[in-house]
Parts: C-alpha cells; sequence; structure tokens
C-alpha cells in the first residue's frame, strides 16, 4: 500500500466551525457586488450595463447547464433551445398589443394577443415573464427529457443538438407566432442589472442547493460511476431528470431578460453559435463547478468586447495591419485550444472557488490529475449550514 | 410521386447520400480510434475544395488538380492532428468535441480573412455538367460521377483495412485500442494514418460538393460536416459501414421529406429529419449496425 | 467499537424474517448472450445468515449470476425471489432499495466524490429529501442532512475509514478502496451483500485481513452474504456453504469439505488450475 | 482609431486580470506549441499582408480638412453566415468615406469610419451599436443588410436620437421602430409589386414559387409578390411554393418537384439571396426547367453568371436602379469601385453601402450639424438625391425611399437593362 493520503483532522468539526466566517464571506461579496452594481446603474453608459448585464445572462444559463451537464455527465447540447423558448414567451407575453395584432402575428391566439401587460410595472412584467418562461421550458424539457434522459454518451449531445435544430426550424417557420426569421422587435427593454443579477443569483443558489443535498449526490455520483450508482439504489433516470428540467428552468427564465435586454428575438441568435459560446464557457470554467461556470461567462462575454479593438486593425513597428474582421474569434479559439491542452480540466474543474479552496491549495503535482489529491479536496463536500462555496 | 419523379430524386438522394458518406467515413474512423468528433473535418472538406479552386485557377489538368487538393487536405489534417489533437488524447469526450470545434472556428475565419466572404465559382469540368436522359429520367453526370467516385473510394478502403497490415491495425485499434497497443499496434501511426484518409476522402468530398453546388465559400464546412455526424450517429459511432449507411438513410431522407412534404411544411424539413433521428436513438441507441454490447461489469 | 448507526436488528423486525428462512431464490434461472449461454436453469436456496462462496474457472457466469441478481442484466429464463416478493426485471435501483448491495470485481467508486460522499450517496437511499425543502434548505433538510452526516461518519469510523473522509475516494490506497466499496455497499443498509472478487489483486496478508473484515461485518450487520472468489483460501475459511459453477451451470453444491473432495469439481474446476 | 486609456477601464482591466490567470500556469510548453499555434494563424498573416495597404491609405488625411473628424458607425456583419453580403456593403461604405476625405468631407472636417463586426449574431450586434453610439459617440449610423439585424440595430439608435440608415434591409417594417431609421434600399413591397405587375405584361400567369422561409429578404419578397400576383387586376396564380432552408447548397430535390408540375408553370419566381440564387438557376437549368426565372435584387451579383453560367440567360430581376444604363451617379461610382479595389463592384450592397455614406454625409452637411434631431429632419426631407442605386427622395411621413425600380434580363451573360418603372399598386407593407 504506497502512499497514505494526508488527512484534515476533524474536517466535519471544521465545517461546522466555519460556517460562521463562510456566511460573513458570502454577505460580504453579495455587499460588494451589491455596491458595483449601484455604481455601475448610476454611472455606466448603456453599453456599459449591456455588458455588465450580459455577463450575469451568461452566468445563469452557463451555471443551468453546469448543473444539467456538469454535475450528471450528461452532455446536453439542447440548451439554447430553452433559452429561445423562454425568450419567445416573454416577449409573446409582453409585447404591446398592437405588435401582437392580427396584421403582425396573425397565429397567435386571442386571448395571448390581448393579453396586455403594458399597466403593469416593468419589473413585475419582467419577473412575470421569466416565471412563465421557465415554466413553458420545463414543461417541454418534462416531455423531451423523458426519453432523451435515457440515452447517454455522444448520443445525448446528438439528441439535443436534434432538439436545438427542431426549435430553431418551428421558430423559423411558425411565422404566425414567432414571425420566423423577421423576429420579434419592439420589446420593452425592461430588464436591468438588477434583474440580471438576481436571477443570476438564484441560479447559483439553487444549482448550490442542490449540489451539496442528496439530488447533487444522486447526481454526481451517476456521473463518476453509472454502474456503481444504480447498485446503491440511484435513480439515475430520475436525478438526471431532475438536473434537466431543473436547468432547463433556469434557463428558460433567463431568455425573457435577453429578449428585454436586446429588443429583439430571432432565431439566428438562439443557435449553434450560442450554443457553442455557453458550452466553452462552462467547459473553461470546469464542468461541475458553478463558480467555474460564472467564471467562464464572465470571460467569454467580456473577451469578445476587449478583442474588439484588436480586429480594427494595428500598427507593430514598421508593419500595419489593417482591419482582420475575424481576428477575435481566431485569438479565442486558439486560447480555447491552449486551455484544453493543458488544462483539460477547465480553470476550476470539479471545485469551487471559496475560503475552502483557498484555504486547502496543497503543493501542485505534475499532471492533470491534481485534483484527485486529498489535499485538493473539492470545496464542494460542504455539509448543510456551510456556506463556504459560491 | 410519379415514377419519373421517383427515379430522378432516387439519383439525386444518391449522389445527396455519396457524398455524406464521403464525409462520415472520415468522422467515423476517427471516432473509432480517438473519440474525438472532429467537427473541424468540415474545415478540412472547405480547404480541399479551395485548394482545388486555386490550382484550377493556374491552369492545370483537372486530374492534378485532384491529386493536389488531396494531398494539400491530407498535409492540413495531418497539421491539425498533431497541433491540436495530439496534446488532448484521451481528454474528457466533451474536451475531446469543442476542441475540435475550436479548431473548425479558427480555420474558418482564417479562411474568411485569407480567401474573402464571396463564394466563388467552383471550376467544375464542363464534362460532368451535362445532363443525360435515360427512359424519361434526367440524370446529372455530375451525380453519376459522385455516386462512382464514392463507391470506388469505398471500395477501394474496403480492400485496405481489410488485406492491409496498416488496415487491420486500424480496425483492431476502434475495436478495442488498449488490446492493440498491447499486441504491439503503435497507436499513433494509425491515428495517422486515420487523419490521413479521412483528409484525403474529405478532399475528394469538397471537390464533389463544388461540382454539385456550383460554388465553394469559406463556411462551406459546417452543414456537410452536421449531416455527415447525423450519418455517424445513425449508423453506429465509429462503425465505417454504418456511417456509410447512415449517410444514404440521410440523404434518400433529406431528398424525399423536400419531395413529399406540402410546401408549407417543407421548411421544417430539418426538424421532420432530426425528429427522425431522435426516434431511431431512442429504438436503436446504439445506431443501425452500431453493436449493443453491454458496459463489462 | 461504538455502537453502529446501522443495525440490522430494526430490519428483522420490520421485514418479520427470521434466521434460517429464504432470503433469496432463484428458480430455473437462465441468461444468453446472442445464443451464447452465460447462465443455463440456474437455482438456488440462500438461507438467511449464510455466507455461501461461488466459484468457479473463468467465465463460468459467476459475474452474470450477480449481474442478473442485481438487476443490470435482465434474465432470459426464470424467476428470482427476495423473501416473498418477486423481483425479476426490477431495475438495479429498485433491487437495491428492497435491500440487494453488492461490490464489483473491477472497483467502481465514485473517484472525483470525497469518502464521505460515497458513504452518504449509498445512505441516502433510505432518508430521501423533498425537493422544495432542499432548495429552500428547510430545518427538516438541515436536520436530515446532518443526520446523514453523522451516521456516514459513524459508519466510516467503525470501519477504520474514518480518518480519510474528505479524501477523493480516487486517492485511496488500493486496500482502503476495496474497504470503502464495501462500506458503500454496507451503508444501502442491506439484507444481502454481494462481493465480486473481494480479493482480487491483494496479497496473502491482506487477504487474510480481508477475510476477517468480512466475517466481521457479517456478524455484526447479521447479513447474508455472497461471495464470488478465485482465492480459495480466502472461500474455504468464509463459507458455509459453496456452489460450483462451469459453463454457466451449477455442478457441484455442498460445505467447503464436500467440495474440496467432488470430484466432478477437481476434474472441471481444480484440474484446470 | 486609437481609443483613449479611460475608455478601455472596466472591459479592458477586468479582461486583463481573467486572461492572467490561466498565463501563469501556461509555462514551458506553451512555447514549444506557440510555434504550432503559428501554423493556425498563417492564412490571417497572409490576409493581413495583403490588406495592409487599404488600410494605411485610409489613414491618410487630405490637408485641406481640419478639426476632429465627424465618425459614423458602420456595424456590419463581416464574419459568419453574412458576411458575404456586409463585407461588399462596408468596402462601398468605405470608398464612400475615402472620396469624402478627398473631397470636402463633412461640415469641413475628415469623416472616419469606425466598422464593428456584430459577427452574423443579435446580440453582438447590439452589443456593437451600443458601443459605437455610447462608447464612441458617433454622429450617424450606416450600416447591416438584412432584417433581423437591422431591426436590432435600428432600436438602440432610435432609442439613443442617432439618425441611421439601413444599408441593406428591405422589410418595411423596419421604419417601424422609429423616426431616427431610414431605407437606403426600396421596400421589397415596391419591388415585388413590380416584378409581378411585368409577369403579367409578359403573359405569364402561372407561377410556381421557391423562397427561403429562414431569410427575412426572401420570405418577404416572395409573400408580396404573391400578393400582388394574385390580385384580380392582374390574375396570377401561384401554383406551387417550396421552400429551402438557410445554407442550403442542394435544390435540387424542389426542382425536380418543381420539373414534375404539370403543366408547367409559365415562370418560376425564385426568391433568393445572392449567394444561393446563381446555384439554383444553374441547377434548376440542369433539372430541365427551361421556363424564365424572375426574381429580386438579390439577383444583382455577377455571382448569377459566374455560378449560373448559361443557365443564367433567361433570368429577369428587379433591382435598384443605377449600375445599369446611363444613370450618372452610378456609372461613376462603378469606375471608383473599379479604380479602387481593382474589380468592379461584385454586389449591389456595395453600391447601397456607399450610397449609405453619402446619403448621410448630404444629410449632415444640409443639417449644418451633428446634431441628432436636425440630421434626422435633414433625411427627412431628402428629394431627388442622385444616389448609385437610383433617385432617392423620402415622401412626408415615410422613411422608407420612393425609388424606381429597374428591370434587368440576362442576355449572353450580360445585366441588361429593359426598363426602369413605378409599380401602379404597391403590396401594402
Amino acid at each position: 500500500m504506497a502512499s497514505v493520503p494526508s488527512v484534515r483532522p476533524g474536517a466535519t468539526a471544521s465545517r461546522h466551525r466555519g460556517a460562521v466566517p463562510a456566511l460573513a464571506a458570502v454577505a460580504l461579496a453579495l455587499t460588494l457586488l451589491a455596491v458595483f452594481l449601484a455604481y455601475a446603474d448610476a454611472s455606466f453608459n448603456g453599453y456599459r450595463l449591456q455588458i455588465v448585464t450580459l455577463v450575469a445572462i451568461n452566468a445563469t444559463i452557463a451555471v443551468a447547464l453546469t448543473l444539467t451537464s456538469g454535475f450528471t455527465g450528461v452532455f446536453s447540447l439542447g440548451q439554447i433551445g430553452f433559452l429561445a423558448i423562454g425568450a419567445y414567451v416573454g416577449a409573446l407575453l409582453n409585447l404591446a398589443p398592437q405588435w401582437k395584432s392580427e396584421m403582425f402575428l396573425p397565429g397567435l391566439p386571442g386571448w395571448l394577443a390581448a393579453f396586455d401587460t403594458t399597466g403593469w410595472h416593468p419589473q413585475v412584467a419582467l419577473l412575470f415573464a421569466c416565471l412563465v418562461g421557465g415554466i413553458v421550458a420545463a414543461t417541454v424539457a418534462t416531455l423531451v427529457g423523458m426519453p432523451l434522459m435515457r440515452l447517454s454518451g455522444h448520443y445525448v449531445a446528438v439528441a439535443t443538438m436534434g432538439f436545438l435544430i427542431i426549435v430553431h426550424s418551428v421558430a423559423n417557420n411558425w411565422s404566425g407566432v414567432t414571425r420566423g426569421a423577421r423576429g420579434l422587435s419592439q420589446i420593452p427593454s425592461y430588464t436591468n442589472v438588477w434583474a440580471a443579477y438576481g436571477c443570476a443569483l438564484v441560479a447559483i443558489y439553487a444549482a448550490w442547493r442542490l449540489r451539496v443535498s442528496p439530488y447533487g449526490r444522486a447526481m454526481i455520483a451517476s456521473r463518476e460511476n453509472l454502474i456503481a450508482a444504480r447498485a446503491v439504489g440511484v435513480n439515475v433516470h430520475r436525478s438526471r431528470m431532475i438536473a434537466f428540467v431543473v436547468g432547463a428552468f433556469l434557463t428558460g427564465a433567463a431568455g425573457p431578460l435577453l429578449a428585454h435586454q436586446i429588443g429583439s428575438v430571432a432565431p439566428s441568435a438562439y443557435y449553434f453559435t450560442t450554443t457553442f459560446n455557453v458550452v466553452i464557457m462552462v467547459v473553461l470554467g470546469g464542468m461541475g463547478s458553478i463558480s467555474g461556470a460564472v467564471l467562464g461567462a464572465a470571460i467569454m462575454t467580456l473577451a469578445p468586447e476587449y478583442l474588439r479593438g484588436v480586429e480594427d486593425g494595428m500598427d507593430l513597428g514598421p508593419l500595419s495591419f489593417g482591419a482582420l474582421f475575424g481576428l477575435s474569434q481566431i485569438i479565442l479559439a486558439i486560447a480555447f485550444i491552449l486551455v484544453m491542452i493543458f488544462r483539460p480540466q477547465g480553470f476550476f474543474g470539479d471545485r469551487e472557488l471559496g475560503l475552502g479552496l483557498l484555504r486547502r491549495r496543497g503543493p501542485r503535482q505534475d499532471g492533470d490529475e491534481a485534483e484527485v489529491t486529498p489535499t485538493l479536496a473539492p470545496g464542494l463536500d460542504v455539509g448543510p449550514g456551510d456556506g463556504a462555496s459560491r | 410521386m410519379s415514377a419519373s419523379e421517383f427515379g430522378q430524386q432516387f439519383v439525386n438522394a444518391l449522389g445527396l447520400g455519396s457524398i455524406y458518406a464521403l464525409v462520415a467515413i472520415g468522422l467515423a474512423m476517427v471516432f473509432g480510434i480517438l473519440r474525438l468528433i472532429n467537427f473541424a473535418h468540415g474545415e478540412v472538406l472547405m480547404l480541399g475544395a479551395f485548394a482545388a479552386y486555386y490550382f484550377a485557377a493556374a491552369g492545370l489538368p483537372f486530374l492534378v488538380v485532384v491529386l493536389l487538393a488531396v494531398l494539400t487536405t491530407v498535409a492540413i489534417g495531418l497539421l491539425m492532428e498533431r497541433v491540436a489533437y495530439r496534446g488532448i488524447r484521451g481528454a474528457p469526450d466533451v474536451a475531446l468535441l469543442l476542441t475540435s470545434l475550436a479548431v473548425s472556428i479558427a480555420l474558418q475565419n482564417g479562411a474568411l480573412l485569407a480567401f474573402d466572404a464571396q463564394p466563388k465559382p467552383f471550376p467544375t469540368p464542363a464534362a460532368i455538367q451535362e445532363q443525360l436522359t435515360v427512359g424519361g429520367i434526367q440524370i446529372s453526370v455530375t451525380n453519376l460521377v459522385t455516386v462512382g467516385v464514392a463507391l470506388l473510394l469505398m471500395a477501394l478502403l474496403t480492400l485496405f483495412v481489410t488485406r492491409t497490415r496498416l488496415g487491420t491495425a486500424m480496425r483492431a485499434t476502434a475495436e478495442n485500442a488498449m488490446a492493440a497497443q498491447l499486441m504491439g499496434i503503435n497507436l499513433s501511426t494509425v491515428i495517422v494514418a486515420a487523419f490521413a484518409i479521412g483528409s484525403a476522402l474529405a478532399a475528394v468530398a469538397g471537390i464533389l460538393w463544388g461540382a454539385r453546388v456550383g460554388r465553394i465559400e469559406p463556411l462551406m464546412g459546417f452543414i456537410p460536416v452536421l449531416k455527415a455526424f447525423v450519418a455517424t450517429v445513425i449508423g453506429g459511432f465509429g462503425s465505417i459501414p454504418g456511417a456509410v449507411v447512415g449517410a444514404y438513410l440521410l440523404g434518400f431522407g433529406e431528398i424525399y421529406l423536400v419531395a413529399l412534404l406540402p410546401g408549407e411544411l417543407s421548411g421544417y424539413r430539418d426538424a421532420f429529419v432530426f425528429a427522425a433521428l431522435i426516434v431511431i436513438l431512442l429504438f436503436r441507441p446504439q445506431g443501425i449496425l452500431g453493436s449493443s454490447e453491454p458496459e463489462k461489469i | 467499537m461504538e455502537a453502529l448507526p446501522t443495525t440490522d436488528g430494526r430490519l428483522d423486525g420490520e421485514r418479520g424474517e427470521r434466521p434460517g428462512e429464504t432470503a433469496l431464490r432463484a428458480t430455473g434461472v437462465g441468461r444468453s448472450f446472442r445464443g451464447l449461454h452465460a447462465l443455463t436453469d440456474y437455482g438456488l436456496e440462500l438461507r438467511r445468515g449464510e455466507i455461501l462462496g461461488v466459484i468457479g474457472p473463468n467465465g463460468a457466469g459467476k459475474t452474470t449470476l450477480f449481474n442478473v441478481i442485481t438487476g443490470f442484466v435482465p434474465a432470459t429464463a426464470g424467476r428470482i425471489a427476495l423473501g416473498e416478493r418477486d423481483i425479476t426485471g426490477l431495475p438495479p435501483d429498485r433491487i437495491a432499495s428492497l435491500g440487494v448491495a453488492r461490490t464489483f470485481q473491477n472497483i467502481r467508486l465514485f473517484g472525483r466524490m470525497s469518502v464521505l460522499d460515497n458513504v452518504k450517496t449509498a445512505q441516502q437511499l433510505n432518508r430521501r429529501a423533498g425537493f422544495w425543502e432542499t432548495l429552500v434548505t428547510a430545518p427538516t433538510f438541515v436536520r436530515k442532512e446532518r443526520e446523514l452526516d453523522s451516521r456516514a461518519m459513524g459508519h466510516l469510523e467503525s470501519l477504520g475509514l474514518g480518518r480519510f473522509q474528505s479524501a477523493l475516494a480516487a486517492s485511496l490506497p488500493y486496500g482502503s478502496q476495496r474497504k470503502l466499496e464495501i462500506a458503500r455497499a454496507l451503508a444501502t443498509e442491506p439484507r444481502i451483500l454481494l462481493l465480486d472478487e473481494p480479493a482480487a489483486g491483494m496479497n496473502a496478508q491482506e487477504t487474510a485481513e480481508l477475510t476477517e473484515f468480512i466475517r466481521e461485518i457479517h456478524g455484526r450487520f447479521g447479513l447474508t452474504v455472497v461471495v464470488v472468489e478465485h482465492d480459495m483460501s480466502l472461500i474455504m475459511r468464509l463459507c458455509q456453504r459453496i456452489q460450483v459453477l462451469n459453463y454457466g451451470r451449477v455442478i457441484a453444491e455442498g460445505t467447503p469439505a464436500e467440495i474440496r473432495t467432488n470430484r466432478t469439481v477437481i476434474e472441471a474446476y481444480l484440474g484446470t488450475e | 482609431m486609437s481609443k483613449s486609456p479611460n475608455e478601455s477601464s472596466l472591459v479592458g482591466a477586468v479582461s486583463a486580470q481573467v486572461r492572467e490567470a490561466p498565463g501563469g500556469r501556461l509555462t514551458r510548453r506553451v512555447i514549444l506549441r506557440r510555434g504550432a499555434a503559428i501554423g493556425v494563424s498563417a492564412p490571417l498573416l497572409a490576409a493581413a499582408i495583403s490588406r495592409a495597404p487599404r488600410a494605411a491609405a485610409r489613414q491618410e488625411t487630405p490637408n485641406a480638412l481640419s478639426g476632429e473628424p465627424v465618425v459614423i458607425g458602420a456595424p456590419y456583419n463581416l464574419t459568419g453566415a453574412l458576411a458575404s453580403l456586409d463585407n461588399p456593403a462596408r468596402d462601398g461604405s468605405q470608398l464612400a468615406v475615402d472620396e469624402l476625405n478627398a473631397g470636402g468631407g463633412i461640415l469641413g472636417r475628415p469623416v472616419e469610419l469606425r466598422i464593428y463586426d456584430g459577427k452574423s449574431d443579435v446580440t453582438t450586434v447590439t452589443n456593437i451599436v451600443r458601443q459605437l453610439v455610447e462608447e464612441d459617440q458617433v454622429s450617424a449610423l450606416v450600416g447591416l443588410t438584412d432584417t433581423s439585424y437591422v431591426l436590432a440595430a435600428a432600436q438602440v439608435a432610435q432609442d439613443n436620437g442617432v439618425p441611421y440608415l439601413d444599408v441593406g434591409g428591405t422589410a418595411p417594417i423596419i421604419t417601424s421602430v422609429g423616426d431616427y431609421v431610414f431605407m437606403i434600399p426600396f421596400g421589397d413591397n415596391v419591388q415585388a409589386s413590380v416584378a409581378a405587375e411585368f409577369a403579367q405584361e409578359q403573359g405569364w400567369s402561372t407561377c410556381a414559387l421557391l423562397l427561403n422561409e429562414g431569410m427575412d429578404y426572401t420570405k418577404f419578397l416572395a409573400q408580396y409578390f404573391a400578393d400582388r400576383f394574385d390580385d384580380d387586376d392582374i390574375g396570377g396564380e401561384i401554383v406551387s411554393t417550396l421552400n429551402y432552408g438557410m445554407g442550403d447548397t442542394d435544390f435540387s430535390g424542389q426542382l425536380t418537384e418543381f420539373k414534375n408540375l404539370a403543366p408547367q408553370p409559365d415562370v418560376l419566381f425564385i426568391s433568393a439571396g445572392p449567394d444561393e440564387i446563381g446555384t439554383i438557376v444553374a441547377q434548376a437549368r440542369a433539372a430541365g426547367l427551361t421556363m424564365p426565372i424572375l426574381g429580386g435584387d438579390g439577383y444583382d451579383t455577377p455571382l448569377l453568371t459566374e455560378l449560373g453560367g448559361p443557365a443564367a440567360n433567361g433570368v429577369f430581376f428587379t433591382t435598384h436602379q443605377g449600375i445599369y444604363g446611363d444613370d450618372p451617379a452610378g456609372q461613376q461610382f462603378t469606375a471608383a469601385f473599379q479604380e479602387k479595389t481593382g474589380q468592379a463592384p461584385n454586389s449591389v450592397f456595395a453600391a447601397l453601402g456607399y450610397d449609405g455614406v453619402r446619403l448621410m454625409a448630404d444629410a449632415i452637411n444640409r443639417a449644418g450639424a451633428l446634431d441628432g434631431d436636425k440630421v434626422r429632419d435633414a433625411l427627412a426631407a431628402t428629394q431627388g438625391y442622385a444616389g448609385a442605386t437610383g433617385q432617392i427622395s423620402y415622401e412626408e411621413g415615410s422613411r422608407i425611399p420612393s425609388k424606381s425600380v429597374a428591370i434587368v434580363e440576362v442576355r449572353d451573360l450580360k445585366p441588361t437593362l429593359l426598363k426602369v418603372v413605378v409599380p401602379k399598386t404597391v403590396a401594402p407593407a
């Protein structure tokens, strides 16, 4: 028997003792976030505010995908289909009646065409849309997931991609309701940073609570070893369904936020480009890590904005480069390949950013197996009442 | 549907399926060995078509053009394997898939910068642009050539994988990489061979696609590779015969769906194709020709 | 050794079983893979509280037997009953929840989960938390989770794995991984424990320790145990009764002493070694 | 085209931090691999070198002009699905800016065109338009060629009171976004009506329709055409309607079905974009469809004859007047474009992009200030502006130009102007 793993003595006890400082840290982080958002809300121009908002919306979607795919190991490429469903539902609810009239949307049922939220407080209308969007997406996910969640590996990926293509096809062709490729425009701009970050925090909270509960353990167990999980009584299909449906709900709820931020909904915005973007966020951060998903979302939202300047052309000494549109995509792609080569588990792997991670970081071992050394035990194994991971 | 229409669509579907098959074989080969769904395979196809375009512009005879295009894509395929994929061998499936996607995006945008976004007319030799009328059925020579070339290459490939040492090694590796290595098969050689053959077929597929469609552009690779991907799934991942069967099924499914669906529903074609795909997966998750060996417990 | 959180007394009372009763009955069970008969007309009357050994040459159908009993591979013929209850065709997780636990020939742990979480995952089988109470972190949820924590911790400590609780399962040394797998199976609070080659890859010293360990848990948890093993020392020391399989059929059954002298077995099995 | 340091503070700082995180870990092997990465980027280096001279030329500022440059924002989808439409439009806009700088500039000041790539993604398009409007504080916006993207951009322009000229989106609904949004092309309803009336003149009374439901332009055009063709005064009949998908390159399924219609329709109305039409025409003739083919301004690219070859003969389409015939503005544009790029304009979008910048400059000059409201009013008052794509006037209350439509027939592989008309009745927008 080779190395005896190093052990933290009295880990259980310290977990419970650590609860108070952890809660304090979460409170501090939330306060800082609130201060930043208040500052941004007051002094940022629309462009910067939109970027800040998009970080939160993308984080919501990425966290939902982490729940659906990262925890269970069921790789879904259909997430953006739920985003589309939420976005269209939000738009159809909150469009002003004149844009829902017979002239524009002849296929819309009368009650929906007559449904008028223009008198509502914008934030109430938005919240309502998010809830309905989430519920519709979750309902669709239940129907779709029943059969699909029985598949595994690449087959789920392909089948969920099929779902995405079907949603896209319907959005493109059901002109009476979606206006087809033209999309819906004139969607009132209700989204603000508070709503977006509120939604993101709800998503993070929900994913985290599930993660540290029997549900989360069942999900991770079925990812780690499907057969062993079933042998200890885990109903794999049920736990995948929960991950899939909750993930769909959160994504569906993010849809109206996006629609009310961008002001229009069109099928092209909810297809492969967006899908791959979100998947890259999750993989970059570390599949299975909630904080990794948030970090990935932030990087993938900010980096293209930052890289835009690079495309404009530049002077390198005597050489003057003209505008190179597409360069930012190439740079991001190469960066992603490098990350995959040198850190295939993403930035965080399975771990969470939290007090525990900082405290417990041991000497790094060579190779990519670092996360299986006991000194780097995930900060995920937190018991109830432990707020260490956020 | 009248008999002549059926016949015409049949030839059409055969041609389309043949191109899908050539692309799908490359995907299946690499997948069988590396568990990598190589999305950048579509860009290899695109670069093969562009190579052919530029070599033809240089005034070379068409067969030389094809040969040079094949050599170009083989070089690109090997370079791709060396630069992007060798470093992540054995990584999780998702990491492999997304890396290939990143390679695809990089090559696409690189091509956009190098070749311009404007589609270019593909220099199909006039000889194969003809139309034949056989028994009231119009048949384009391009389709016939496509089917012929595809069948010839598939026959050659079959000979290769069954009759040569390297081919046998490839099959063995696809069956069980660990065992194959223990038996002294060099994994790298097999991988290089898979990429080389796949890329060569992709170049031919790119040229045939160019001839069929008449134009080439930097983004042309995505649709064929997506369809080929679906074909490999239908046929059973990693199975070369499965990929071919899947490709023809998809070709026929697409062509006949358009023909049979009422006009106002034909926009939903992809939805129908993918709904069918999902149904196939539900009833035969291992694909049509995939083996259903339960995981060893 | 402190009192164990998981005692079988409760199960006895609740499930109304008495020692000596039939715990598991298999009649005419068969399984074929594409015409290949891995298991044919298999029968078993497993008595409550006994330790049954199943031996046989490689490919004799031992693992298939486990897979059929635990529902991973559905039987193509015959019935299997747990007490009075027919479990033929039930999915593995249902069978696990009815009290059949198993380990695997090649260790199957939840590698990137902590040792404690490995056990908790198994233990939660009998203590479900509601979805909403989980999401809102209701006091009931906190209480259940605390209880799960302390039970799992007690369980680990009683099996000598307590000090590894926060290590990742994949990082444990081999012997401890075997133990953890057994501990995890026990955490489902089974009536019947199926051990698939528990001594594989162990030296004589470790095998002896393991034999003791199994004997100990058998007594302590009041278990019925079926063990598949190649290591005769373990089988002979541990089992009260032995079944010998060859080509998917039972060719002999009896006490260790009987099996040792059985001509058929010597020819079919021991002779080949 | 430099950003001042304070402008890039937020996004830049955050990104920089994030970028450093992995950087620390990528150590020795990176250097080895980096050489390999260069291999991937070789094509773009090649492209960089070939494009450099154009960039250098852009940076020359004529001495005659002085003061802060007037910045016009140009959002275009230069990569992704729309790249082949938007790149020529961008080239046209750039040509216009070069000409302005060589001439009188705008209000005597030099002009700068700030181009950002929308990546054919609606969210990115709103990002770049917001960046142009709120971060870069551009005075006006010109750009985009597809309605879905135009609608997203127009909303931002309207909300911020920045005048916006839509370069290629032809759906009349675009201008309903608000009073700062104007169109350069005529509405699809106008050209579709012209096409339908032309079909009647030619005695074509049955028609098979092929369109892409996935693309605004083709869908609207087909719908307006069908509406007008059905009208009682024309009395035409659409005998079959088939659809193709975005990015499709193989149309043989649909075309074979047309071939099997009995009796054969008098004409095919193929509502297709520039990327597809050459291919469709070639495949249609190959499938044995010999009847005339009719369509809209999406046909108006050399690709029609390049890809279609002899099959393109007998194709009729409605398009923007100007490049054809002896219209001086059009001829001047063609010559200038030829001189600058070494090739004839390869798409009508080049001319539209050119007109967009020229008309915006004209309106600003007429307004005498960069003030958004004044420029808007000046744009609205445009009467008889001679653009490369025809005469542009905005009638009272309408921000869709009343433009005449050219009807062109391809003869001997040359698009030949048949006539310039104004429709009798326009299908309602």
